[in-house]
């Protein structure tokens, strides 16, 4: 009997352009259902958490099970804040980017609960590896919004100086690490750092980020190996956004499984959470960030979010899927969920949340204002063209120097 | 003979090459349906289907590794490195692997592939998406290393990489994709349709290793690729330097016999590229002509390039070597 | 309260040199203990025996479970013959090294039956990506000992022009891929070659093989990630033989699970079984080989062995290592387990071993004289230096004619 | 000032700055109870404990990413890749990442990080224990590329390497570990402990990028670095050329005055490395060399190199630049 010709399975997202979005096979469990174990759990016994979803504000906008709690009402508040001004950071720096005040800008949309809340579990001096869809990490810190705009728009006050692509921020002050653009490589470095801050004796964390579609990197497996080999303390964050681009997760993903389990091979805890739940994340992100400062190394969490806008501003999404698919995913949008817990809790109102909603437009506007007054991108004042030979190294070698003069700056 | 834009003549040539053998297959990141960010792919899988035409994970080594895979196999991957900037997390598989099986193996296995990625800068793409990486190929031995400069050398090239027995690195400069550009950036951008040089003619392959002379002259031979070739025009243009200008299109086997004989004519030679000059292709250059024209030279030898920096994103055009710099390198060498 | 200073953990072997080897923290299971799953299961169900260990050949000597019965005595004979052929062949090969008869020599004692067992899970047209241990799937394929030596030799006759190191063989024939050196670059080759058989709905599959060590190598990441997303007919091999030159195990893999555990987070389906049982490891690699034969996928196989010798003819393990460790392995020899299961079932005897033993012997001096005639590394015919600049491309490129004339060949 | 091997003395310099710097750590594949493949590391974690040598799952990129960021936290991580044919699947790390860190992050972030790697051949290694990938490093603007050739600069070199604020790629020809090597391999091997070569000082570091004068002479500038370096002497000896040998030492950033002083002295120059010559840096060194002393060569700079093919095994003294290719080169560029 000769055997059936073989062939290749290659993965398709459910919906494409013209189909009709349909998540009903993405499992999600009640808020409360998965619960809170202890920081010195055994790995193995929480190998359900990696299928699972945490969860804690259900449809009513109440917050239940057992990691609700942790937060005051003004912190709650504060986070909204944080997401609010991202929000509107975004819609600004698209638009400013549109109008050719810079080359590229690549938003948050739907996802601004993940960088927002995790900040909030991290202490000052600890250090985060993000990627360019982290600026909530800056914001929380109270990174001041002009300076980030003084970096989109490379302009004389740019901190870096004109040589980075936009939002490839970098404040080691605010715990944020330069961004790279090379998918990854930061994720490894984060456990390097955390490797450092154990082998100093020190108390500082590290907090690694990086996409669902880039766990395919292989700095991922580095990152996995050496943070199990020598219990490095540092929060492994995966931002599944459900896109890579125009691939979906399924691409970096197999089949089966999902991203946190990859955690399993390695005995590294793993917990999948709702990203557009800001009370969720923070507290998935303390855990993680109590267990790594006590000791117990590293922890993999996989938040489950969804990329509503464009990769990028060079991006066309409706090309590849359904722009339906944004409204239909099941998750909500983090910021309304979080306004409609602090309204259930009496804390918050509609008009207070136009009323900040007014005020984020406000603060925006006003460092946007002051970053322009810097200069963009094609107007105005510019880093000089002498700073591009600096810092190649500490002191400048002869044959820079040469190149310099040969450039006549 | 079609008029196209270089990403056309990339996509018609993957067209008529997976047309004619079954066995060439496409892959990369953001390949398949969508047809890649830059769009050279487009159309291929719904026309070849997904076995042939398909996304990949976001890994470069795992790409070109299966790839080296699937051409010991017996098939004929093109694949897509998705910037040059990133191709370095699969230098490994390239250099150690596909540049050497043929001959670890004494001919046993071989590596038919073709790895294209877009290289160069011009495009506001700040360090990671300007890049032009070509020496770090052309030093490893068992590798051919390629660049257009056009859309009719683009497809031809492509075609002949596609038929090659053995490994190619292919670059295409990202910003000549949609018309060419000589580095006058404050002027408007013309497109590949509007000019006689986006003419493309149907299966009409281009050998590799053979330059082309695309214009004579008696006073300095200018040794260009990629992008450059259009700026070297610019500069012998407006400074009335009557250059020899030479399109290498190969740069590994490089065409020897025709920079040669362009500089024992001239007796004075300028090499220019994109890329940082230390260690740069330039310096390869440099020393074949001296090698070789030693006796016949005039001046020393000037390289034009990217300074020793990473690619900056604000001062872009303080770092692109336009037509002023080689023009002024240019005036330079006739001076001396 | 200021938190503790952290601290880097360093995992350490067990036992170093003056130490007394403890193997009873290492589970074993009982022969027959682990059932075997359907071809077609679901690989969750099966996620414990990535935990646990296949084992076919008890105390006694007898096959007992569901994983048994598969061999008849002349293939058993046949696989007996096999590993003692490659311990002979090493022997030899290390002793004509020691004699400066060639370079380099790296050793299989106490794995015989890793690569000699799943030569017999695969059919002609396969392709192994080996290692450079795994000789056992050339002696069992058939290729012949006198060949072997010649590139173990680089002599006139060696089909590798005297390029490659030592035991790097290359034979498409025999479906042995040109070992590279590099680690964990061919475990990826494999899964790409299985997807050009998919693509091409051809029926063969391939064979990855990666040590335990070079399982923290990046692009076995890369061969997971590819594997998994286009279920590629491909079988992966893990031989964890617990070191990597001086590292034991514990430095590739963190502190919990098993390198098999790996392929949880890829949904992969993985087991570990008895390397040093030949009977179980060749069923569980037709298991596999069946799976991917028929659409299922791939399998990732840890067996579970122990490196009795020294990495490598440049390695002394005295310096890191208990010289009782090999002995107190708590698998025993793969060699004496498969004469003993021999002789219980009445097919073999001590004598006829002692028997099979020196026809080993003779055939492989018999080999040896043969590949001598031809040369030696220091000594008689050599490749000639000519060779060395042909086949860097099908056609020399005039570069290179250059530098073969520069050179005077 | 004791006698030591070149292990003895990378050995040594580990020590010294492992005990004047808490912050200096070592790590990589067996480095830690073993001491390393080459026992370059050996006693470290004995005295320093193992949190501060230990070892290193196998992934190369894994250890310079892990270095990178316990650089960035304000270690100085000295890490070893086990031979240099195996730092490819590290490059991105170092190319994209350590090299670039300072730069794009306008000094907020810095990795002061040595990465050591045995490099060249001589040892029967074939293609992946023989490789000199110093030529890729060189290319990439932020790195320092360093190679010794004897134990004092060894110890001198490795002293400066930990001390720099940047990354520094730190190659040790293994085939030097022991003792001197000429390329003459039938004659006996010769160790550093029976020869004056093998006297290093305490305490006594060696500036980078500073080339050092090893022989002088009138007749032609030898530009060589690590093994090259005995190779030229024997070759200069055993011709009878009056060389002038300059051994670079630090080969990013160069010492150009040196070269050019001498060259301009000398009026002719050989450039020789093992390498493959495509794109080796030999080529940067022509280069250099043709554009600073362009007026002064009386005859083409001549490379002598590794072949353009992959290391092989049994003709390693083929491939080999021994002193008889070299000698050859000399004669050459006398009688041209
Ligand atoms: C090494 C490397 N390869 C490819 C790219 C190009 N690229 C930029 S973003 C991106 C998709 C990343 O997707 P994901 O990790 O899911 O992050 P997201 O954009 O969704 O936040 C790709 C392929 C890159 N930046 N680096
Ligand atoms: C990329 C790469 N890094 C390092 C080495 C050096 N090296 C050769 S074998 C070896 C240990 C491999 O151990 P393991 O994978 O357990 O295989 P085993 O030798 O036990 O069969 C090392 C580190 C190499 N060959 N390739
Ligand atoms: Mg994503
Ligand atoms: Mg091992």
């Amino acid at each position: 009997m000769p055997a059936k010709p073989l062939s290749l399975h290659v993965p398709e997202p459910g919906c494409r352009p013209g189909d009709t979005p349909d998540f009903s096979n993405f499992e999600i469990p009640r808020a409360g259902e998965v619960t809170r174990p202890a920081v010195d759990v055994d790995p193995n016994e929480i190998r359900d958490m990696a299928f699972s979803i945490v969860r804690v504000l259900n449809k009513k906008g109440e917050a239940v099970g057992d990691w609700a709690g942790a937060l005051s009402a003004d912190e709650l508040r504060e986070g909204l804040r944080h997401m609010l001004t991202l929000r509107v950071y975004d819609e600004r720096m698209l638009t400013a980017q549109r109008q050719g005040k810079t080359s590229f800008y690549a938003q948050h949309l739907g996802e601004e609960a993940v960088s927002c809340a995790v900040a909030g579990a991290l202490a000052k001096g600890d250090m985060n590896f993000p990627t360019y869809r982290q600026a909530g990490l800056l914001i929380a810190a109270g990174y001041p919004l002009e300076t980030m705009m003084n970096q989109i728009y490379s302009n004389a006050a740019d901190p870096l100086k004109g040589r980075q692509l936009p939002i490839c921020y970098s404040s080691k002050e605010h715990g944020f690490f330069t961004v790279s653009g090379n998918l990854g490589t930061q994720f490894l470095q984060a456990v390097g750092w955390a490797m450092g801050s154990a082998i100093a004796g020190d108390t500082k964390i590290a907090a690694g980020w990086i996409g669902d579609g880039s766990t395919a990197e292989s700095d991922f497996h580095a990152a996995m190996v050496f943070a199990s080999t020598y219990r490095a303390p540092v929060m492994l964050n995966i931002v599944n956004n459900q896109w890579a681009i125009s691939s979906f997760q399924g691409i970096a993903r197999g089949g089966v499984g999902t991203f946190a389990a990859r955690g399993h091979g390695f005995g590294i805890p793993a917990i999948r959470v709702d990203g557009n739940d800001y009370l969720a994340t923070r507290a998935v992100a303390s855990w993680a960030a109590e267990r790594a400062r006590s000791g117990h190394g590293p922890t993999l969490i996989e938040y489950v979010t969804y990329r509503a806008g464009a990769h990028s501003s060079s991006d066309d999404p409706s090309v590849y899927r359904s722009p339906e698919e944004a409204a239909a995913w099941p998750l909500g949008d983090p910021i309304e969920r979080l306004k409609s817990h602090l309204i259930v809790l009496d804390e918050w109102s509609e008009e207070r949340h136009e009323q900040a909603k007014a005020e984020a437009m406000d603060t925006v506007r006003t460092a946007q204002k002051a970053a322009e007054a810097n200069g963009t991108l094609q107007d105005g004042a510019q880093p000089s063209p002498r700073d591009m030979f600096d810092q190649v190294f500490k002191d400048m070698p002869p044959h820079l120097v040469r190149q310099r003069q040969e450039a006549g700056f | 003979m079609a008029r196209m834009t270089m990403i056309e003549a990339i996509r018609a040539a993957h067209d008529e090459a997976m047309a004619a053998d079954d066995r060439v297959v496409v892959f990369g990141e953001d390949v398949g349906f969508f047809g890649g960010v830059f769009r050279c792919t487009q159309g291929l899988q719904a026309k070849y289907g997904k076995q042939r035409c398909f996304d990949a994970p976001i890994n470069e080594s795992g790409i070109v590794g299966a790839a080296i895979g699937m051409a010991a196999y017996g098939l004929k991957p093109v694949i897509e490195i998705q910037f040059a900037d990133y191709v370095y997390p699969g230098f490994d598989q390239i250099a150690s692997e596909a540049a050497r099986i043929r001959y670890r193996s004494a001919g046993d296995f071989t590596v038919p592939l073709v790895i294209r990625m877009p290289a160069g800068g011009g495009i506001f793409g700040g360090q990671t998406h300007s890049q032009s990486p070509e020496a770090i190929f052309t030093h490893v031995c068992g590798l051919k290393t390629v660049i257009p400069s056009n859309p009719r050398d683009a497809k031809g090239l492509l075609l002949s990489a596609i038929e090659d027995p053995d490994p190619v690195i292919f670059l295409e400069p990202k910003r000549l994709y949609n018309g060419p550009f000589d580095g006058h950036h404050d002027r408007p951008v013309v497109s590949w349709k509007n000019v006689d040089e986006g003419d493309v003619p149907e299966d009409d392959p281009v050998p590799l290793g053979k330059a082309k002379v695309r214009r004579e002259g008696a006073d300095v031979t200018v040794l260009a690729y990629g992008t450059m070739v259009h700026v070297a025009q610019a500069a012998c243009e407006e400074t009335g330097v009557d250059c020899e200008i030479i399109d290498l299109r190969t740069l590994v086997p490089v065409d020897l016999p025709t920079i040669a004989e362009s500089v024992k004519k001239t007796g004075r030679c300028v090499v220019v590229h994109e890329a940082t000059r230390t260690g740069g292709y330039g310096a390869e250059l440099v020393s074949l002509v001296q090698e070789a024209c030693f006796y016949s030279l005039e001046t020393p030898i000037e390289r034009v390039t990217g300074w020793d920096t990473p690619y900056p994103h604000a001062q872009e055009w303080d770092y692109f070597p336009g037509p002023e710099r080689l023009g002024a390198a240019l005036k330079r060498v006739m001076e001396a």
